[in-house]
């Protein structure tokens, strides 16, 4: 283990690792300094600047997320002339948007929403002019509106550094800098994969879900952590949900394991199917070979089904009944099933398709 | 599958290290797993491992899957070959003298026995079964054995094979060989396809064994699980899936009670299954959809989808995770337990139990690999088997120090060709699998807009070459054919199979792929041939 | 035998005088409402609760329409859910809503209308800056931000029909419209006793609390039910707590005693727990007059001695208490029973026998 | 109260006496108003010209102090003209003959002179309030803080039952109380006399049943001093330790210099608190307490309503409940209390013990409370007391009563009368709404309230400051003149420590009740030279 080194930050005295940067020492302390193009597990490239402070001797205001903290370093993060720059650099970035948020499905989602407030500025200090571009809404998972996005580059950092799907990227430069796929194309005709992790890292609403638009405002969720339903990670995720329904899901960042926050296409956007139609919702009995299902009560359909697996223990033996398990369902479900043929039945005749 | 193969080997079946050490391992062999597309979180954990950890990465496929593109070295092997190649890797490393002597004579048994086998698979001889070149072999072997730590991946292209026991053992004997078996970072990793599978076969839901791996045919066993279900219990073994059908088939099973489950589309030789089930007296199927499976049974009970009810998954690394409700289920469906219990409480063998909660606790006291997992403990991280006590943090990585069942067994096995292969009449070879966007038999993918507008149908992947030569146009439908059956979809022109090799999902009920696939069964894990049968292909 | 009418196809009974929005209300159907205030009489200002009624002329605004026996009345159809969305883009364009600077953002009627009809962008030129009356807030306690009025009236109402207090009324015409006070002076230097009722009823973020500006948003709020700590009413509160601190107090609606209403001490006097002038470690004093800081064991532990010594020398009766009435019934409990039970006297008493 | 502010609104006749009702029960009054915008009528009867009379058919504008005259010659009236519900008199109450005797002895011209109303108006009034059936009557501080306060109260009282408006929704004899918790102090035995639940000390049985859930072998029967006693005594050397809890009396008490004087003797004096304050300055230890919003809790309404309180953030430094101090304070003397939380202390002791609380328990006061009596776990409360005529007591008591004039009234040398009370932005001795932000800015001082005629007479002008001065003390402060205040009367508050009105209110007291006679004493007003 390396030394401890010392920093100053606010006037109080810091112990942090060597290698952390301002921004990780200060945040270790509980000392808040706002960020946007920052974003953990993926690499610092200090390119909105909100997390500036100021460091004794330096010659300018430091990006936070940035710079490495050096012995007997001395930081201040809330100076009156620190937040009026982090205050400039906000609006800047407000006025070149289109950032209204009566007509944003991410407003109480939104990072640059909570920076004004933080912040609080009351108006725009410079006219708006955003770029006016179309919005890209040529699949049903995933849309863009360029005109919120502040290239704070996360996306791109989150396709290329942590899915490393490899497929957006910046194109063009200055006023005309975009983030998208290769060639300017729709994530629809790309190589895009549609785990959702650009929308899921945006701050803003530049990239957003689809299927979540005027579904229910962020606030207005209720939010349940559960295991993902497909394939054997167990990925960890957070079902966004209302009024029965599920709006959208994310990934749980809160807890590292297995995921650490990112998901899939299936988890991400293939959970419709439980809200599906054709869903069963009563119990269906089929009373003689060839007759057509009749809807039943429960009582009625576990009355059928004892009578007649007891009809067949007693005449063929425990041995004729056999039973399916479902490596979909739950750990106490699939107990319960072989304890049922076992205990109750009395058979081993209990598999499932593990092999498959 | 790979319980009866590593269980052999190290004495339990399980991803012996955890997901996360992927990451920051120096080596990853990736075997039989289109690991991108069937479980992209891992997918990701490895290119990030590639390119951002230094990390090397040997995958051995028949397909050029996305991962090759990460790859530093590719072994392409013809299907089914796979104990012949690590045969070859082996001969190499121990011709080189680069495997780890010291753990083979502390930790393992059966080293001379497999010696003298691997001899004869030189790489020139393992060229000709394989077609992957000597070189590429001798690089790969060299560059395994190199690293400190390597860590095997695999999934269903191992173990979908009537070798398949006999390929989990070979990924075994080369991780021993290299002492890669009981460090962090290391290990023998296979990749569980579904959610639960772990959990499943950790529940017992298996016809030779109790919850946590207990036989049933032991005596001492029997008596513990009577004694805490209060219940005669059978000390025969059960009949495995295949089994089941086809005793349904011959009359002696009578009553089959399915839990959530669509053999109908998931089964090898699909009409000869529809007419096994045909000829049960009772079939009871409990699902959230109408499946193919639920459309022939007597009863269909309705069931809640996992956002509906609360439980515990365990995951392919062992970890044991909270699954919670957040949604109320459609009409007047339940969760499973409750239908079990409904059903068990009316044959008058009582199972009254207020919560999934309540089930967990009976769990504990009968699973010692679960005794210390409870659902506080579970609120926050998930918890890895073994986890004996409360007190006890779980286990990222097994086999430290000491096998579970004491040396690691090195097992010889010789190379046997598939079941079925190409020959005149059925000149391709088929494979089978999943894609990115679907999951199983399709009844929640292909419920679900997203993943239906990327990938709404069955498509035949066929190299251009073949295309060409038959005269077959992307996009044109295609009939293919097997001693089984025939299904028709459209071609896909892709040079990621192999000249001669043809590639189909199993997720669509209107191609199902299943009509075609070889029932021939692994005889241990009792696994049909889903990787490889011979077909013919034409123009529909 | 109660008179029925027609609601979307259904017959529906209502009580006779009842307004549409009523009797759909009790029928199952909610008409949305923005001017609407509950126990005020309805003025049809808003225009959102707009159904169609058969034979009318018009769409009819339901706060204010009457059943009559047989009517028939439609809700949902594409007409009126067409009016009603154009009638929630006009009242967009008359001032400035943008949501990032305001703070009753998450607790705004007419953002819950944009959204609920899905409105993208907005149609029609909003209000300009220079035709809006300026921001007041030199008062301390309340922010009227004209920009963001769009004169539903209900401040008028709670002020003078539920508070009846009589110190806003709408003011000018047409363009010039404003809620004004008498005189149009400024809140602090008219009539007003700022019970806050106005903030309390405003669906827009036209009327707000100053000393919760910037505190949390409402999606960052837990609220949390409780009493008034002032008069002896007993008004039901709502607390808005953020990280363990309390930004704001509502009225809780339709509870007993105070139904949605508080006054100017209920609503704003919550701050003093936050004082630095709290007590905040037991003090002793010392024999040179001054008190210094003490744990909790050394000074219970001196008033046990202090007081065993009385009673040993002098009894019981040479002690007495006087209890609080303003701490909770549990604090006063316990303190008459550790009079009676511990010390041995009935000398307890309280400052406030009405 | 015997009725429910849920009444309020819906009645149709309102006699408001001695309560200055929007600014010290803003909400209340403002169902008051919503009653008589509906059509209510209301009659006020104070010596101010309150808000409330805005809204009123008539404002009876008595001298101070004369309310039991006042009633009288009312009720002389009531029963002359055969106005008064003589069934219910009957059937529901005694003492009707002496208290005709008495009545008859205030004609209205002798009521008038006592009280300053015309005979005239007094018949007026006593017609208007026969002619409204049933009509609630609500009193403050105004009725109670008299040396003649408990008359004040049965005149109330006798006036609702002569007129037959008690045990009826929207009537009742309603006093609203002043602090937020002055009805659950009082339920909670805080009082010299009872146990909670109001049984008595003096009762074998009652002492017995607390001993046994205390777990004591005696508990003493001899009802306890009243605060003024108390104070009093601590001079004498009576009294040695005194405990104060919650309360500033250098603030609150009447003549403010000699309640300064008993707490400088007090031999040990404790204080518990949330703030330092002008008593807190005499006290040999001072434990500092959690405030309202910092632990769990129940407070009773002037409507007898238990509600919850809720905790929504934690208390400063080493601050603690209050009944845990208690509670360990009691282990320091042997007593090892079992309840652990206010809810245990509630749920375990109190409702267990006060039968009219035995139907209250937390899990039922989630959303809107309780009003007692709640004799079971089904018993919904009880919003209206003495349902149907029939008195707790079997027979409502009609009392016969006689004047007596205040304590102190005005003499050449002091020729005001000074009452007080408390204002809108202000609570008590201002240690909340003083600390509370934006508070101070609506009212930042005291005045002293007058009439413009006094005002033009002393040749004071509206904001000017001026001397008040009585026998006990004198302070310096801003006049206030309005249209409110009589002439011959000053008014203040006492929410500013400098110019508190307690340091000129007489500390006379209620033989009865120990009440002070804050609402009237004799004062001068002078000019500043």
């Amino acid at each position: 283990m390396d030394k401890k080194i010392t920093v100053t930050i606010d006037g109080q005295e810091v112990s942090a690792d060597p290698g952390q940067t301002i921004l990780e020492a200060a945040r270790n302390q509980g000392i808040y300094i706002p960020t946007l193009c920052h974003y953990s597990r993926t690499t610092n490239v200090g390119a909105c600047r909100v997390c500036v402070v100021e460091v004794e001797n330096a010659r300018s205001y430091v990006a936070s997320c940035c710079a490495p903290i050096t012995p007997g370093m001395v930081i201040r993060t809330n100076t009156p002339a620190i937040r009026a720059a982090q205050r400039m650099i906000v609006e800047l970035m407000w006025s070149s948007g289109d950032h209204n948020c009566l007509t944003c499905e991410q407003n109480g989602a939104c990072e640059l929403q909570d920076l004004v407030y933080r912040l609080q500025i009351d108006k725009p200090r410079f006219p708006i002019e955003h770029p006016a571009y179309g919005p890209d809404s040529t699949n049903t998972m995933i849309t863009r509106d360029l005109n919120k996005c502040i290239l704070c580059g996360r996306c791109v950092r989150a396709c290329n550094e942590i899915q490393v799907n490899e497929v957006l990227d910046f194109a063009n430069r200055g006023s005309y800098a975009k983030v998208g796929p290769a060639f300017d194309a729709d994530y629809i005709d790309s190589a895009c994969v549609f785990c959702g992790e650009c929308a899921q890292v945006c701050p803003t609403g530049a990239i957003t879900f689809k299927q979540a638009k005027f579904a229910g405002r962020p606030w207005e969720l209720a939010k349940t952590r559960t295991t993902c339903a497909y394939c054997g990670v167990g990925c960890q995720i957070d079902l966004y949900t209302k009024d029965n329904k599920i709006v959208k899901v994310m990934g749980n960042r809160e807890y590292g394991q297995p995921n650490e926050g990112s998901l899939c296409v299936k988890g991400r956007f293939g959970m419709d199917f439980i809200s599906h139609p054709d869903r069963l919702t009563k119990p269906l009995i089929r009373r003689r070979k060839g007759e057509d299902f009749q809807e039943a009560a429960w009582d009625e359909a576990y009355a059928f089904i004892a009578e007649r697996l007891a009809a067949v223990k007693k005449e063929y033996g425990p041995d004729s009944i056999a039973g399916l398990s479902s490596a979909r369902c739950t750990n106490e479900e699939n107990y319960l099933f072989q304890k049922f043929l076992r205990g109750a039945i009395g058979t081993n005749n209990v598999d499932h398709c593990a092999r498959l | 599958m790979t319980v009866a193969g590593l269980a052999a080997t190290f004495g339990s079946g399980a991803m012996t290290n955890s997901i996360d050490e992927l990451e920051y391992t120096d080596l990853i062999l990736a075997t039989g797993t289109n690991t991108t597309e069937n479980h992209p979180v891992i997918g990701m954990k490895v290119k990030r491992a590639v390119r951002q950890h230094g990390t090397k990465l040997i995958v051995i496929d028949p397909r050029e899957i996305d991962l090759v593109k990460y790859a530093d070295i590719w072994l392409r092997q013809k299907p089914g070959t796979d104990v012949a190649v690590f045969n070859g890797l082996m001969n190499v490393i121990i011709a080189e003298g680069l495997y780890d002597k010291e753990y083979v004579a502390g930790r393992t048994e059966g080293f001379e026995a497999l010696k003298e086998v691997v001899a004869k698979y030189t790489p020139e001889a393992v060229e000709k079964i394989s077609g992957v070149p000597a070189e590429d072999l001798k690089k790969a072997a060299r560059l395994y054995a190199g690293a400190a730590r390597a860590s095997i991946i695999y999934a269903m292209g191992i173990t979908q094979h009537t070798t398949g026991t006999d390929n989990v053992k070979s990924t075994a004997n080369l991780a021993m060989l290299c002492g890669n078996v009981g460090i962090e970072g290391g290990g023998v990793n296979p990749l569980r396809g579904q959610n639960n599978v772990q959990g499943a076969c950790d529940m017992g839901a298996l016809p030779n064994v109790y919850p946590a791996y207990q036989p049933v045919a032991n005596d001492d066993v029997r008596k513990k699980f009577e004694a805490a279900w209060k219940a005669a219990l059978s000390a025969k073994p059960g009949l495995t899936l295949m089994e089941i059908m086809a005793a349904a088939g011959s009359g002696k099973v009578k009553a089959l009670y399915v839990m959530g489950e669509n053999p109908l589309l998931s089964d090898p030789d699909l009409q000869h299954v529809k007419k096994e089930l045909q000829k049960l007296e009772l079939m009871i199927v409990q699902d959230i959809f109408l499946t193919e499976t639920a459309q022939m049974a007597d009863v269909v009970l309705p069931a809640c989808a996992f956002a509906e009810k609360e439980g515990t998954f365990t995951n392919t690394e062992r970890r044991v995770q909270r699954v919670r409700k957040a949604l109320e289920p459609p009409g007047e469906a339940k969760a499973d337990w409750e239908i079990i219990c409904g059903i068990s409480g009316k044959m008058g063998y009582p199972m009254a139990y207020a919560s999934a909660r309540e089930i967990c606790e009976e769990v504990r006291t009968v699973t010692p690999s679960y005794a210390g997992i409870t659902y506080e403990r579970l609120e926050k991280e998930g918890l890895q088997w073994p986890c004996p006590t409360v007190s006890h943090a779980g286990t990222k990585f097994l086999h430290k120090d000491k096998f579970s069942r004491g040396l690691g067994l090195f097992t010889a096995l010789e190379h046997i060709p598939p079941n079925e292969l190409p020959d005149q009449e059925y000149p391709f070879l088929l494979s089978t699998g999943r894609v990115l966007y679907h999951y199983h038999t399709g009844t929640m993918t292909t419920r679900a807009r997203g993943p239906v507008e990327r990938c709404p149908e069955s498509l035949v992947e066929i190299h251009p070459e073949d295309a060409e030569r038959l005269g077959i146009a992307d996009g044109q439908k295609v009939k293919v054919t097997s001693r089984r059956g025939k299904v028709e979809a459209k071609a896909h022109i892709t040079e990621k199979s192999a000249p001669g090799s043809i590639f189909m999902n199993f997720h669509f009920n209107e191609a199902p792929v299943n009509f075609l696939t070889n029932p021939a069964l692994d005889p241990i894990g009792k696994i049909p041939e889903y990787k490889v049968c011979a077909v013919k292909l034409e123009a529909a | 035998m109660s008179d029925t009418f027609i609601l979307n196809g259904k017959e529906t009974p209502y009580t006779p005088g009842q307004m549409i929005l009523e009797a759909a209300k009790n029928g199952g159907i909610e008409i949305p409402t923005l001017c609407y205030l509950k126990g005020s009489t309805p003025t049809g200002a808003c225009r959102i609760c707009l159904v169609e009624v058969k034979g009318a002329r018009s769409l009819m605004a339901a706060c204010s329409t009457p059943v009559t026996p047989g009517m028939e009345v439609f809700t949902e159809t594409a007409l009126v859910h067409q009016a009603r969305k154009l009638n929630v883009e006009l009242l967009l364009s008359s001032g400035t809503h943008n949501c990032l600077v305001c703070e009753a953002n998450g607790n705004c009627r007419l953002q819950d209308l944009a959204y609920f009809y899905k409105i993208t962008d907005l149609r029609f030129e909003e209000k300009a800056a220079s035709d809006i009356y300026p921001k007041e807030d030199q008062n301390p306690l309340i922010v009227r931000d004209f920009s963001r009025c769009i004169l539903c009236g209900r401040c008028v109402q709670a002020c003078n029909e539920v508070m009846v207090n009589r110190a806003i009324s709408q003011g000018y015409r047409g363009k010039e419209s404003k809620i004004v006070t008498g005189g149009d002076l400024p809140y602090h230097e008219s009539e007003c006793v700022f019970c806050g009722q106005c903030v309390e009823v405003c669906p827009v973020g036209a009327l707000t609390e100053k000393k919760a500006k910037g505190l949390g948003r409402p999606w960052e709020i837990k609220k949390i039910r409780t009493t008034c700590p002032y008069c002896g009413v007993g008004c039901q509160q709502w607390l808005h707590v953020k990280d363990g601190k309390i930004v704001k107090v509502t009225a809780v609606e339709d509870a007993q005693p105070n139904q949605g209403r508080l006054c100017v001490k209920g609503r704003f006097a919550y701050d003093f727990i936050y004082s630095e002038e709290r007590l905040k470690t037991p003090l002793i004093r010392e024999a040179n007059g001054e008190f210094r800081e003490a744990s909790w064991d050394e000074a219970l532990d001196l008033v046990a001695e202090k007081f065993k010594e009385i009673i040993k020398k002098d009894g019981p009766d040479a002690i007495a208490g006087v209890s609080c009435a303003r701490s909770i019934n549990e604090d006063s409990y316990q303190m008459q029973k550790f009079f009676r039970a511990v010390i041995g006297t009935n000398n307890i008493d309280h400052c406030a026998r009405t | 109260m015997t009725n429910s502010f849920a009444d309020y609104a819906k009645a149709k006749m309102i006699i408001l006496v001695g309560t200055n009702i929007t600014e010290a029960h803003p909400v209340a009054s403002t169902f008051v108003k919503d009653a008589a915008l509906a059509g209510a009528r209301l009659i006020v009867i104070d010596p101010r010209r309150t808000d409330m009379v805005d809204f009123a058919e008539m404002h009876v504008p008595l001298k101070v102090g004369s309310d039991v005259a006042l009633i009288n010659g009312v009720m002389n009236v009531l029963i002359e003209e055969n106005l008064y519900d003589k069934k219910y008199v009957d059937s529901c109450t005694e003492g009707f003959e002496d208290l005709k005797k008495k009545v008859m002895e205030y004609p209205p011209e002798r009521a008038a002179e006592i009280s300053g109303i015309p005979a005239d108006a007094i018949r007026e009034l006593a017609r208007k309030m026969a002619s409204v059936k049933p009509a609630m009557l609500m009193y403050t501080l105004g009725i109670t803080e008299h040396i003649c306060g408990v008359n004040n109260v049965m005149s109330c009282a006798n006036l609702q039952m002569l007129l037959g408006n008690v045990g009826v929704e929207c009537g009742g004899v309603n006093p609203q109380r002043g602090q937020n918790n002055v009805q659950g102090a009082c339920d909670m035995g805080a009082l010299p006399n009872v146990f909670p639940g109001y049984q008595p000390v003096a009762n074998a049985d009652a002492r017995a049943k607390f001993a046994k859930a205390w777990n004591v072998k005696s508990l003493p029967d001899k009802p306890g001093m009243m605060m003024p006693t108390m104070m009093k005594n601590l001079t004498t050397g009576k009294v040695k330790g005194f405990y104060v809890f919650g309360e500033n009396l250098a603030n609150t008490e009447p003549d403010i210099k000699h309640v300064e004087h008993e707490l400088q003797s007090a031999e040990f004096l404790v204080c518990q608190d949330i703030f330092p304050t002008e008593t807190t300055r005499f006290a040999h230890v001072i434990l500092p307490a959690a405030a309202w919003s910092e632990n769990d809790g129940t407070f009773a309404s002037s409507e007898r309503r238990v509600n919850r309180v809720r905790t929504a953030s934690v208390p400063p430094g080493d601050a603690k409940p209050n009944w845990w101090i208690f509670k360990e304070l009691a282990k320091r003397f042997g007593h090892e209390w079992a309840s652990a939380s206010a809810q245990e202390i509630w749920d375990n002791e109190v409702s267990v013990l006060a039968p009219s609380m035995a139907g209250i328990k937390y899990a039922r006061l989630e959303n809107d409370g309780l009003q007692w009596p709640c004799p079971g776990a089904e018993h919904p409360g009880t919003p209206t007391l003495h349902k149907g005529g029939k008195f707790t007591r079997g027979l409502g008591m009609l009392k016969a009563i006689d004047y007596i004039p205040p304590a102190e009234v005005p003499d050449p040398e002091y020729p005001f009368v000074l009452s007080t009370g408390r204002r809108l932005y202000h609570y008590h001795t201002r240690t909340q709404t003083g600390r509370s932000a934006g508070i101070n800015d609506l009212l930042g001082e005291e005045t002293a309230d007058i009439s413009a005629a006094d005002a033009q007479a002393k040749g004071i002008s509206d904001g000017e400051k001026i001397s008040v001065k009585s026998r006990r003390g004198e302070v310096v402060v801003k006049a206030r003149v309005t249209k409110e205040i009589p002439p011959g009367l000053v008014w203040m508050a006492f929410h500013f420590r400098e110019a508190c009105a307690n340091w000129l209110t007489n500390p006379v007291y209620d033989p009865v009740t120990q009440t002070a006679e804050y609402k009237a004493c004799a004062v001068r007003i002078d000019k500043l030279r």
